[in-house]
């Protein structure tokens, strides 16, 4: 299996209007890939789509070999989305969150393990406080630790820089560093061409719901 | 061109068992003439418990095919046999009021018929909610599901709830003209039945295409993949 | 099939933790049960007599209503910060999620019906006895299983949390019956043995939805 | 035996008669309205 993701003239309709449409795409395992687009270009409906939070209206596509529409589960289990909504629990703190989604991906972790995490992202000192007091940077830190739960093979990025700070993004760039050298798989849709640049092999242009380039 | 013979077929078919039910059947021993309204009533309610049935039958099928022919036929059969559920009740109150006296009972069959109105007509509600074609057959079919489970469930707490009157003539102690009337009628109207479902699947599906024609085709491809 | 549960119990925990640390929910859940008590009073009778026959009836309706608010809430607060699709694509398996409201929703409900029952006891002069516990278990399992689907179908729509209401309380028409009747056997001393019908009903009730709602829920939860 | 009583016969079978009319009528109705959407869609 050298190709993780394959997708034969995948199209999306929302309503009345066709967001993505003739959609081939094949990319390979340790590949690491930027896309490009304005805004409504359907990026992240892509990675949506990718991710089998959204279902395609016409076309077919396979992920590690698997069909999306049988097999969502392994799918999901083995790749990770970051994508714009934190998809956090204000109520709860950080250990808590990372606890739920462990617990959720089946993973037998403890404390430690999450402390270790926390403190690779620099957010330690708040594990203990609830996560609707912290700041916008700290929680994206947090959502950067979530990603590193389990072992993923496939890593879909949607913007993940503008709510980042300064040292999020290093991490992030440091991140990124490690998945490439692991021989990870990975998508990173931008507007930030140049900081992206730097962790590619290929870019992808969308526009107007096809790849141009 | 075909549709409209057999719609004209099918009405005249309807007036003659109507004919049949009003005239040609003699008047009952003890009802009178009163009793020519099971000629509408009785057949109303077979037609809507059938097609309630089809309902159920589509909802299940398309939530183990995915096929939107499935969700279609549960779709217009569901609509069909709202409109029917919604002429028993009142024929079964213009039936009420002189035989039992009253306009209406709170017996078993009719709040029975009155909840499951109110059922089906929450799930066409629904459906006007949900835009996304998908995921409206699926949601609508779990709970077209539950809801015709539900049916039988209704019917036997409110029979042990409150059981006044169970009128029921069987076939066998009626004049074989009341028989033939009441049949003539139920076919007569399983027909029409039959029609209607028939036109609205068919509008169903000339929605969908149209729909799909109006969304901006998408543009071909061009120029080079990946 | 061990992770299903873990699932499970992780989302229980998860909702109980929240519900714990932001008690303004079932506070207000409470105080609204106990208004809704006393609404009925004013509005029917003051005449004690009159009450005490009535009192079943009136304490399940008070429970339909009051639990109506927080099943509204048990999926709602999953829709803010696309919560929601970040449990899917965790990988959790929509039954689990599923089960796991339901069992929140049923704790819930229970809390409130131990707080009524107490209020009823005392406003309407009602003794208390097993049969009644079993009933108000089996009744509040039924409430809790459709309510969580009907929560479930309701939130994922953009607009249609007024639908709850109409959706839900057509389908609990038969637990209506089954639970006021049993109530009212038991309050009256049943002596015909009419209880065991009802309370038969009301377990046939619950499984046919358990089971019926966990194989469509992933219908409703999944995209 | 129950005398006359014909009004109620009447409506009933009035009412079953409106209500087919109208849904078919409605029906009838949303197939033009397609027709159009159709047309101006072109």
């Amino acid at each position: 299996m050298n190709n993780i993701i394959e997708m034969v003239e995948i199209g999306r309709r929302f309503d009345r209007s066709w967001v993505l449409a003739h959609m081939n795409l094949t990319i390979k395992k340790g590949e690491s890939v930027a896309l490009f687009g304005a805004n409504g270009s359907g990026k992240s409906t892509l990675l949506k789509i990718l991710a089998t939070l959204l279902s395609p209206t016409t076309g077919r596509f396979q992920i590690f070999g698997k069909n999306p529409e049988k097999e969502k589960s392994f799918i999901r289990r083995h790749l990770r989305l970051l994508g714009h909504d934190k998809q956090l629990y204000g109520s709860l703190t950080p250990l808590e969150n990372l606890r739920l989604a462990a617990r959720i991906r089946g993973l037998d972790y403890n404390d430690k393990i999450f402390e270790s995490l926390l403190g690779q992202l620099q957010i330690l000192p708040f594990k203990d406080q609830p996560i609707g007091e912290l700041s916008e940077g700290t929680k994206k830190k947090l959502v950067l630790a979530k990603l590193l739960l389990g072992d993923p093979e496939l890593i879909l990025m949607d913007e993940p820089y503008p709510a980042l700070d300064k040292s999020g993004r290093e991490i992030l760039g440091h991140l990124i560093h490690e998945w490439r050298h692991e021989g990870k798989t990975l998508i990173i849709a931008s507007h930030d061409h140049e900081e992206t640049i730097k962790h590619v092999d290929r870019v992808l242009t969308l526009q107007g719901g096809m790849i141009s380039s | 061109m075909k549709s409209k013979v057999i719609l004209i077929f099918l009405i005249l078919f309807f007036a003659f068992a109507q004919y049949w039910g009003l005239v040609r059947a003699p008047a009952d021993r003890m009802m009178g003439d009163v009793y020519r309204i099971l000629f509408v009533h009785v057949p109303a309610a077979w037609n809507a418990l059938l097609l309630l049935t089809v309902s159920f039958v589509g909802c299940l099928l398309y939530l183990l095919r995915r096929k939107e022919f499935w969700d279609r036929l549960a779709h217009s059969s569901m609509e069909i046999g709202l409109v029917l559920t919604g002429l028993v009740l009142p024929l079964g109150s213009l039936w009420a009021k002189p035989t039992w006296g009253v306009w209406w009972t709170w017996d078993p069959r009719l709040t029975t018929t009155m909840i499951l109105f109110i059922l089906y007509a929450g799930v066409l509600i629904l459906r006007q909610l949900i835009d996304d074609p998908v995921r409206r057959a699926k949601i609508s079919s779990a709970v077209g599901l539950l809801i015709y489970l539900n049916v039988p469930i209704v019917y036997l707490s409110v029979r042990w709830w409150r059981s006044l009157h169970q009128l029921q003539s069987s076939p066998s102690t009626m004049d074989p003209q009341m028989v033939l009337a009441l049949r003539l009628n139920a076919f007569a109207l399983l027909g029409l039945a039959v029609f209607f479902l028939v036109q609205r699947m068919r509008l169903l599906k000339r929605e969908a295409l149209i729909e799909e024609k109006e969304s901006l085709p998408p543009p071909l491809p061009r120029g080079a993949q990946s | 099939m061990t992770l299903f549960f873990q699932q499970t119990v992780a989302i229980l925990s998860k909702d109980f933790l929240m519900e714990y640390r932001d008690r303004s929910r079932l506070l207000s859940t409470l105080l609204f049960g106990l208004l809704l008590l006393l609404l009925f009073s004013f509005a029917l009778s003051v005449d004690p007599a009159l009450m005490r026959k009535m009192a079943p009836g009136l304490f399940w309706l008070t429970l339909f209503f009051a639990s109506t608010l927080s099943l509204e809430h048990s999926f709602q607060k999953e829709r803010e910060e696309g919560r929601w699709e970040g449990l899917l694509i965790l990988g959790i398996d929509p039954r689990a999620l599923f089960l796991g409201k339901l069992l929140g929703n049923l704790l819930f409900i229970s809390l409130l019906q131990l707080f009524l029952l107490p209020l009823m006891a005392v406003l309407y002069d009602i003794q208390l006895s097993w049969t009644l516990g079993t009933v108000l278990v089996l009744g509040s399992l039924g409430l809790s299983t459709l309510g969580t689907f009907y929560s479930a179908l309701t939130a994922s729509l953009r607009e249609g949390q007024f639908l709850l209401p109409l959706l839900l309380y057509p389908m609990l028409v038969p637990l209506l019956l089954a639970s006021v009747k049993v109530t009212e056997l038991v309050l009256a001393r049943d002596l015909f043995g009419q209880q065991v019908a009802w309370l038969k009903l009301l377990i046939v009730f619950d499984i046919i939805f358990l089971l019926g709602s966990l194989l469509t829920a992933e219908f409703l939860i999944d995209r | 035996m129950i005398h006359g009583g014909w009004e109620f016969v009447w409506g009933a079978y009035g009412l079953t008669w409106f209500v087919l009319t109208s849904y078919g009528f409605s029906l009838w109705q949303r197939h033009r309205r397609l027709s159009k959407r159709e047309k101006n869609s072109r």
